[in-house]
């Protein structure tokens, strides 16, 4: 069965905690933001610089000095704070964000992400993910377990040209939750599976070294 | 009395470009871009730029338009997707690029103005960007070396600004503008509001007049929105306050 | 929720303590002093401690009472004149000291605050300042590697703070507070009005709420003026409207 | 005869330009402010995170929020701005201030200078004098040309801990002007005597390798 996109973001919502200051990648993990648990106070950063983003505006609202990292067009927030881009990524650097939460083309069983560049097919550039990678407390990757080739995007070491070394911490994917072993040796452990996704079924779709130990019922 | 004001972007840059020259541009995206200014260069016979910015504009608009000129010899940017002029020109072979992480960019810069030669990062240990810098440890961690950046030439868009260049951004249109500021040898800033000395909070200045050399009061804003996402009206009472 | 709010000094400070910890103190001289939090922690038994300030109080006021407790064992400022005792305490061995420029302190906290090991600068090049720190040339210029600084605890002084940790500083009493709320493991930040969220405009906001974990309402300010200086009203008409 | 502290300031004030942003140290540096020209607009930066320092405030009016570097009490003008410590010595590190005038207690024919520590005798620290002296665009220094002992507070080389190297261009001290020749090898050049002071009174009393170049007419 595995989990949709909106089920695998509110697999990664279970993740946020109260009081946490969280940065939310492209993609998937934008979703995310839909899915914060009630009671659950989280403050959202935008590496344009922006502390505390507000919901899409409403329609004919739009300002166009008021956009996210992705170039949406967003709103603040009575907490909201503006700041130039040295001191977004001051904020990101010192280690000051708690989560995030990214999208990725491959990551590693010891925790290398690659999520940037496809030499010779894809020239975009790394934007902000490669600090991100580097410096935010617990880095969640959120994707597609394969490719639309059907491709495992979870590797023993990563082919493509890296975002960062040893810094994913949980893998949520379709078919289920794994941990990385960041310090390297012991390879991924998969804690959790999507309904209907089957521990065979997983390891057949996973080029790496996994572990099982299965935590309490499965994903819901 | 010394004065800043200009009456618009061609007299402010007259005489001040020449071929080969380095310009920082401000904006993320197309977000509180320097469009006078941009336009301005677009009408002179100047090349073979070197231009640090965050992006390079999008179809059509902003550095684009420069690109599009062939007036742009080198990048310096940390992400230049949606562009496909950029990715001709690049795959062709006309255009170099340097691309660096955003936050080590922008430190850069905030290092070129505040006269600090290089400094050490996290990002990028271990990936293509630490390749042939120097690489230390401290504390038992990994850091690269990585080198302060200057221009010739910073043009930056603020909200508003006093005729002593004290200066004023509005919401995310802040980003790279208040770091380009300070690491140019001349820096040309176009606002949307230009005011009497009094008329800022000195506890509100974003950027001190010190670090502005020419200022104008732009005109004909486009502002243009890259993706303009919004919420129906009737969702105002869904759980997706938060959404973002 | 979470809750950054606390009723006062002492509640904020509870159980956060422990002897030779390094504290960062916010303030020029005695301008912008965390008055509350000082005053709380020269009643608590702590001791062995480094504190981190440009300065270290004047006679009877600020740090300097923590210094008359016999509470520091460490100072790491720019300027410690004006202050008997702790030249009486550094003369007879009783207190360490590490002098730094005072711009190489702010930058050295700044770099602490945002991930930066080490960086370079001119400031202290040839001078008993660079003595056993690596020298690196740089376009043909020698430069000092000078570290980062954190601590364990931050106190710091704002004018106006809301409850979610936004802070608003007032005039040069801003100077080393927002440096050092970004560089301690734990951040308590006393302000003159404790305000509710949407009552600082973002544009206006210095210090972003991420920075702060505990935040609390002082009373009682003394902000005690080291050097009264006034011009006479008849003065008013004079030449001297320069004069600082 | 030489001149007074005023008219040192006075003297000092001349090499102020329209349109300069400058630093002015505690001491005589400080009475600078009180002759800048008429017609030359001059911005006063204090390192404690001000630019556009305005006059002493009236009796009753002192602010304690509103200080300068000196710790005396000042006030603002329409074109103040006000700044964090970080940002302000990245101001000055950066190199954007114009001009520094600071006091001295020993200066080298070479431009070292010497103005923060007698080791032994005096405990009180650099503050920002090291930041001002490597950084600033151009540094004069304006101090009694002997110390209180008459000894000669012009040197060939400092004896006391430096403040910064090859920094100072121009000292102005109550006997004259003097240039430093900061590349080295050349010792000063006088351009300018105090009236009433001659040249063999300045030699006497300047223990440093000079030459006599006097510009124009002696100093008023």
């Amino acid at each position: 069965m595995s989990w949709t996109r909106d089920q695998m973001a509110q697999r990664a919502a279970q993740e946020l905690h109260d009081g946490y200051y969280v940065n939310l990648g492209i993609g998937i993990p934008t979703l995310v933001a839909n899915f914060i648990p009630p009671g659950v106070d989280v403050t959202l950063q935008s590496e344009n610089g922006m502390l505390g983003m507000g919901p899409f505006p409403y329609e004919g609202e739009a300002d166009p000095d008021l956009i996210n990292a992705g170039k949406q067009t967003i709103t603040e927030l009575p907490t909201s704070s503006f700041f130039s881009s040295a001191d977004s990524f001051a904020m990101i650097r010192g280690g000051h964000i708690d989560l995030t939460i990214l999208g990725a083309m491959e990551v590693a069983e010891n925790g290398d992400l690659a999520n940037w560049t496809i030499p010779g097919k894809m020239l975009k550039g790394m934007g902000g993910a490669m600090d991100l990678a580097a410096n935010v407390k617990r880095l969640i990757v959120l994707m597609e377990h394969t490719s639309k080739d059907g491709e495992s995007k979870i590797l023993q070491r990563c082919k493509l040209p890296l975002t960062g070394t040893a810094c994913v911490d949980l893998i949520i994917s379709d078919l289920g939750v794994f941990e990385c072993d960041k310090k390297g040796g012991s390879g991924l452990k998969l804690i959790e599976l999507a309904p209907g996704v089957t521990v065979d079924e997983v390891k057949a779709k996973t080029k790496a070294a996994m572990t099982v130990a299965l935590q309490g019922s499965p994903g819901k | 009395m010394s004065n800043k004001v200009y009456p618009d972007a061609a007299s402010a840059l007259d005489g001040e470009l020449f071929d080969g020259m380095t310009i920082m541009s401000g904006g993320f995206g197309l977000c509180g871009n320097p469009e006078n200014s941009i336009a301005a260069i677009a009408q002179l016979p100047v090349k073979g730029l070197t231009v640090i910015s965050n992006n390079c504009g999008a179809d059509n608009f902003g550095l684009w338009t420069l690109l599009h000129n062939g007036q742009i010899a080198k990048m310096i940017s940390s992400y230049v997707g949606e562009n496909k002029l950029f990715e001709q020109l690049y795959l062709s072979g006309k255009l170099q690029l340097e691309l660096n992480p955003q936050g080590t960019l922008a430190e850069r810069i905030r290092a070129g103005g505040a006269g600090i030669p290089a400094f050490f990062t996290r990002t990028g240990v271990g990936t293509v960007v630490a390749e042939g810098k120097p690489v230390q440890q401290f504390d038992g961690e990994l850091y690269v070396m990585e080198r302060g950046l200057r221009a010739d030439l910073a043009i930056v868009k603020a909200w508003k600004g006093d005729t002593s260049g004290n200066l004023v951004f509005r919401k995310t249109a802040r980003n790279f503008n208040s770091v380009m500021v300070t690491a140019a040898k001349l820096t040309v800033v176009e606002v949307e509001q230009l005011v009497q000395p009094g008329e800022i909070d000195p506890d509100a200045v974003h950027t001190p007049g010190i670090y502005v050399d020419r200022i104008f009061q732009g005109s004909a804003y486009e502002k243009r929105i890259e993706r303009m996402t919004t919420r129906p009206r009737q969702a105002a009472a869904q759980a997706g306050g938060k959404s973002a």
